[in-house]
């Protein structure tokens, strides 16, 4: 089978420079074409220096990209749906990691970005490229999207209770997010010069995340509909480059046993290549961490039960940069070309580090 | 005492030596405040662009 | 006047240690005996680097403590209550910071820490040491409790909503924790070994965490009888040594505006020494964040208003060695005296750190 | 005594910041003008959140500056003295933490900094500002330099040693500093943006470092002349915000022993308020450390012999932004006003932190 | 090809979790006994979480091991020699990553570790596992030793120099090492507690460092005898989990340009599939810096000449686990079976990390 | 004053109250001491084992 030809626009950035390191490890695609605008002539290493000597490709003008099988694009959201005709004229198949086609109502998206979508016909054609949840229409799409990297944790630790219908849906749902500086992208600015980011516990979006329009959506649709509670989503940037943790509380609506929890998590995960469940009675790491994830891209998810409460505590973890954005993506590319899932994302994180 | 009110917070904004137009910024809020009268003091929100604020 | 005489036991742990840097400056009090059973015969500086040259004073053992105005105790809970009457025929005066006399009733003690308590015709005696909410029963007291860390950072946030009367008693409140490696204490073990500990963002305590016992008794108090909701307490372990930020969640009963909450926390804490209100529409430090506390003896509150979902975001940051800990029992300790609150505490933190 | 009136040239900066946050609890002066271009019309506490419910000083434009006492300028190298006619015109004592008045030879200057000085006649006058080597000239002095926050840790650890005259001048220098973000400044750039700054360990001046130009001047005076032998300084940037450790290979030009050392260390610093001699047998912090330093004006002092190859190793740690800059600045400030030289200066650092 | 059988002794700690996680992936092996004596029965991921559904494997007793084709020591320094025999007996060859066999010479060891070696008949069998030096003597070797990790940085860093026969004998060689908490194993105490640990700038080592011996010996080696100048070697443990940087200063014995160290270190290292010069004159990462080299087993090696002193300071970076210890193994692993020699060691490192 | 000195670091170290063959640590250097006079005031090093201080 001869490789499929490959560019990335947006390479100088940090998903882009993760997928460059994912895709030239893999076996079935050969990566022709990296693209950024301000580091066209460049070589790749010397933005990302991790790949010196593993690498002697140079970025090209995004005019310049050519032809090809499949473009990733990792640009700052509005700049794919504002071209997104351009790139799908380069290639067949199109991988969005930006925010542009995570959901499928133009309104949905209206309400939580601002701004009119600039391509609102291609929403419902899009397919938002979480393997766990749609891997079978990934099959047959030309378009898929990124997903958000908090969402995915969030998604990926509360799919299960949502399917099994355990949520008690007239109390709110609470997430909070615990995120890395990588998460925010390659531009630096005052608020992640070192100084002033360091050791930081810092609030960026008490009310109003973005990423819950994802949740709703997607733990919606596995309720059958929508979900018809509040959802409250905070994330706080903490020190740390990559990883993410988010901590949920969910009431469930009958009272439960944690073998219960056991099984509907065990259902859901088990045969999945990169979800693992996490939840240990004795040692250093009992519950999900993304400290061990840097790199991997796994999705750790745990949960513990309050049962006076009626609340299941749920936790997970990834690295924002591989299942919450470039290893996803690679999985989700997997899914589209029907080659076995964890093809190039076999690195299974370093302890410790 | 020359005060007015900022109508985001509602701390106390002290206009002395200021004139109509001029900026100022809310010592409690940090907002970026216009002063808009000050026989009867009054201030109000200067135009903002939303800044960015990353992540 | 002349100075009253001090002992601190457990000198050779991390909020003995914070109370000796303390009160070897604070101007109306000699700090005469430092207990360490593992230490005695040390110098000070042997344990607590940072005093080399400020003092030469000496660890003693705890059995050769002798008599003096009063005492502090920075013990493992457990250890205060179970030789309270020996501490008290120390001192007239006794503050403890450990949890053994925070709540007044031995059956939340008991249900909350698993075991009876040791001196329990004590337990209403003693006052809940946070000025802000027992600033007068503090001036006659004779039993003083430390306050949680984690606790402390969410009364001080929440106490004005509920003091309101604004919460929503019929929908959980969620507090999600994070905290630093001090908090733990100067014990070395498998989980704080640097190598497992560095970059972690370990859930440690997903239900059940024991701060919630002090803040289902302090905002039950403010709420005139009892905390109607169930209280859902998460904490969070992450890079940092000393600091907390608490993430609260509250559905109010009515909509509001911003403004009315900014009137709420204001007439709650203007006049407060150690709280400050803390929300900018610019800048990088627009919520309260610990890593500008570290060393101070503020509670830094701030908030963000949902309209859509009648909800309050509440963020509150501190040092958990200070004020919630160490810096606090100063506080109070001028509060029974009937010095200046201030007194001993103006560190006003670092920036940048 | 009435207080003297000061201003900040520079405010907006960290080390501006330091200085504004200690000269507002000094007892002997009163900060009545803090500067900035950027940030004229601000609050301070909005640049540096430390001093929220603090100060309510606000910053004024430096062309807006008004007479006083006694300036401080805070302002990139090259800046101080091209305007230093218009500072001096303002007050009748300037203290410059630039690099502008550091060196007494324009020659040197314009080898070490590659251009000419802006004020060459002023370079003689200026006093080098390490209170340890210049306390009595301080005394006289209207225009004082601040030092260099490697060279200060660099010189008062070899000090000792080159006046005692046990240096052997046929053998390199050898200086390797590991230093923090902060003392690079404010002012963002690519390589201070948090996920490319998190853990580094950069070489940033492998050689060439314009603070050997101080060490060669200072410690060749107490040489009686000139160093004679080639100083090997580099410096390295590492995972810290505050604080300098300097490592110096000397060799010396006879057999000693350690005890010879410790009395010679002893002479020059046990009447010091701010250098401290450590080390130890025992324990965690053996040698000079910069994390217990946060926030203090000590600067740490330690070393260790090889007898087989008659070298001894210096380590010296200090805060860059105290004892390195703002600190030292106050604490010379105290010697020209003939204060207790720790006046505003007592903070001990924290442990742990 | 059917796989050799291998066994890892010492496989709870950190160099025999990073080899478990590499052989894994390796091809041409398999892994069939991890032995810990402390863990025996557990599973590998409750020690190493990385490893959670990677490895169904658990810890078999040091005493049950059964014999193989290969094993790997992990232990203590002085473990592996005291029971040699007793592994010997287990496979025909044996990888020893202590420093049990890394000097030639019994006197040389016992002058270095404080008592005599247990096994000195061995010493001249045991070849010093850097294939950059040894490659062929590996290639015959049935005992091959690892290497010390700050060792194999300095060595690499150094070689092209002293086997050019640039460096001035008469001068002292200066290498300061810079080195992550991970290097001190994984046994916790009170140095390596978090709160002491953190934001760590600790001398621990200033004069006579162990890894001098390694020096002295491989660089003895290739300047034909004896390396004839004073080695002052000092090691500084950072904040940082895993790396190295070591910063040395060399002084030549004639007046260089740069580009002649380029021929120099190009000579030595273009075919080096592990060893890249690192010396760029734009951009964030200008020369060697272990960030980047996590998990990967690249040595990155810089310079910089200073003409005025002929001086030229040497930098060299790497993953202390990795070149430093399992993945340099596995390297001379490949060697020893004359496998290609980058065989599972193909990941590049992370950007940003 | 009943001062000795260290014989590590030559600090004095004060003997009051201590009797022959209690142990005291140097304020300067800490290493661990032993009263070995208090007529002619002299402490020695008191045997120990070198901690191993990792890395
Ligand atoms: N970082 C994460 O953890 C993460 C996770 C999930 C999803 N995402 C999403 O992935 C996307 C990329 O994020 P990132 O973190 O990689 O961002 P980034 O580091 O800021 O990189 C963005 C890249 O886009 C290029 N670019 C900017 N404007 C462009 C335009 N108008 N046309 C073409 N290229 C443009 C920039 O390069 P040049 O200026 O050189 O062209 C840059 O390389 C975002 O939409 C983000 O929301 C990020
Ligand atoms: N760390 C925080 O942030 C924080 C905040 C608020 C409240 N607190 C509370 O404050 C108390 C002390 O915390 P910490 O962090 O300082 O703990 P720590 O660092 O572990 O120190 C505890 C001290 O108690 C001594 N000790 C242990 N058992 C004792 C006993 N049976 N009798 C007498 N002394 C004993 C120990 O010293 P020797 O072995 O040398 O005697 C040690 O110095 C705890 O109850 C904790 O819950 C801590
Ligand atoms: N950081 C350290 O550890 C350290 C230690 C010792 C010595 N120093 C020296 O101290 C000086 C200040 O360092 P820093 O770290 O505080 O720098 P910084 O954080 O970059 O601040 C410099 C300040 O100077 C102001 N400024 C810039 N150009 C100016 C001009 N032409 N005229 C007037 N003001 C100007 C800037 O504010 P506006 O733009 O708002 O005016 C800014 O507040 C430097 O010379 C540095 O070498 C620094
Ligand atoms: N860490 C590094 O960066 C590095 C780099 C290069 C070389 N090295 C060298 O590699 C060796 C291992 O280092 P490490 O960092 O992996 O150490 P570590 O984390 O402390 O692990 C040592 C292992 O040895 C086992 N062990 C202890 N005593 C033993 C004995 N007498 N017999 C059999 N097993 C024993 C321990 O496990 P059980 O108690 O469970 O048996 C433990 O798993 C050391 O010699 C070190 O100098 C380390
Ligand atoms: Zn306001
Ligand atoms: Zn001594």
């Amino acid at each position: 089978m001869s490789r499929l030809r490959v560019a990335i626009v947006g390479g100088s950035g940090y998903t882009g420079g993760e997928l460059i390191r994912l895709l030239l490890f893999h076996p079935h695609v050969e990566l022709t074409q990296i693209a950024s605008g301000s580091r066209a002539g460049h070589y790749v290493h010397s933005v990302h220096p991790n790949l010196r000597k593993v690498t002697a490709l140079r970025f090209c003008h995004p005019n310049d990209l050519t032809t090809c099988d499949i473009v990733f694009l990792c640009l700052p959201h509005g700049a794919s749906a504002g071209e997104i005709e351009r790139y799908q004229a380069l290639a067949p198949r199109v991988i969005d990691l930006s925010a542009d086609f995570r959901l499928r109502s133009p309104e949905l998206y209206e309400r939580w970005y601002g701004a009119a979508h600039r391509a609102p016909e291609l929403l419902n054609q899009a397919i938002y490229g979480l393997p766990e949840l749609h891997r079978r229409e990934l099959a047959e799409a030309n378009l898929v999207s990124g997903t958000g990297c908090m969402a995915t944790a969030a998604i990926l630790g509360l799919a299960p209770l949502y399917r099994a219908g355990l949520v008690n849906r007239a109390i709110p749902l609470v997430v909070e997010a615990k995120v890395g500086s990588s998460a925010a992208g390659a531009t630096p600015g005052a608020s992640s010069h070192h100084p002033e980011r360091s050791g930081a516990v810092r609030s960026f979006q008490p009310t109003g995340h973005r990423h819950s329009a994802e949740l709703i959506q997607e733990l919606g649709e596995l309720s059958g509909g929508e979900i018809a509670q509040p959802v409250a989503f905070s994330a706080t940037a903490i020190e740390l480059v990559r990883g993410i943790l988010i901590t949920a509380h969910v009431f469930v609506n009958e009272p439960l046993e944690e073998r219960r929890l056991w099984r509907v998590y065990r259902e859901a995960y088990q045969q999945e290549p990169f979800v693992r469940i996490v939840k240990e009675r004795n040692g250093v790491y009992r519950y999900p961490e993304p400290k061990i994830l840097v790199g991997s891209n796994y999705c750790d998810v745990g949960f513990e039960y309050d049962a006076e409460q009626q609340r299941v505590v749920v936790m997970a973890a990834l690295d924002n940069l591989m299942k919450g954005a470039a290893g996803n993506a690679v999985q989700a590319l997997n899914c589209m070309f029907g080659w076995d899932e964890v093809t190039g994302l076999s690195f299974p994180g370093l302890h410790p580090v | 005492m020359n005060m007015a009110h900022c109508p985001e917070c509602e701390a106390e904004v002290a206009l002395q030596g200021l004139m109509v137009g001029e900026v100022l910024f809310c010592p409690d809020c940090n907002a970026e405040l216009e002063v808009l009268n000050t026989e009867q003091p009054e201030v109000g929100l200067a135009p903002q662009v939303e800044e960015d604020w990353g992540e």
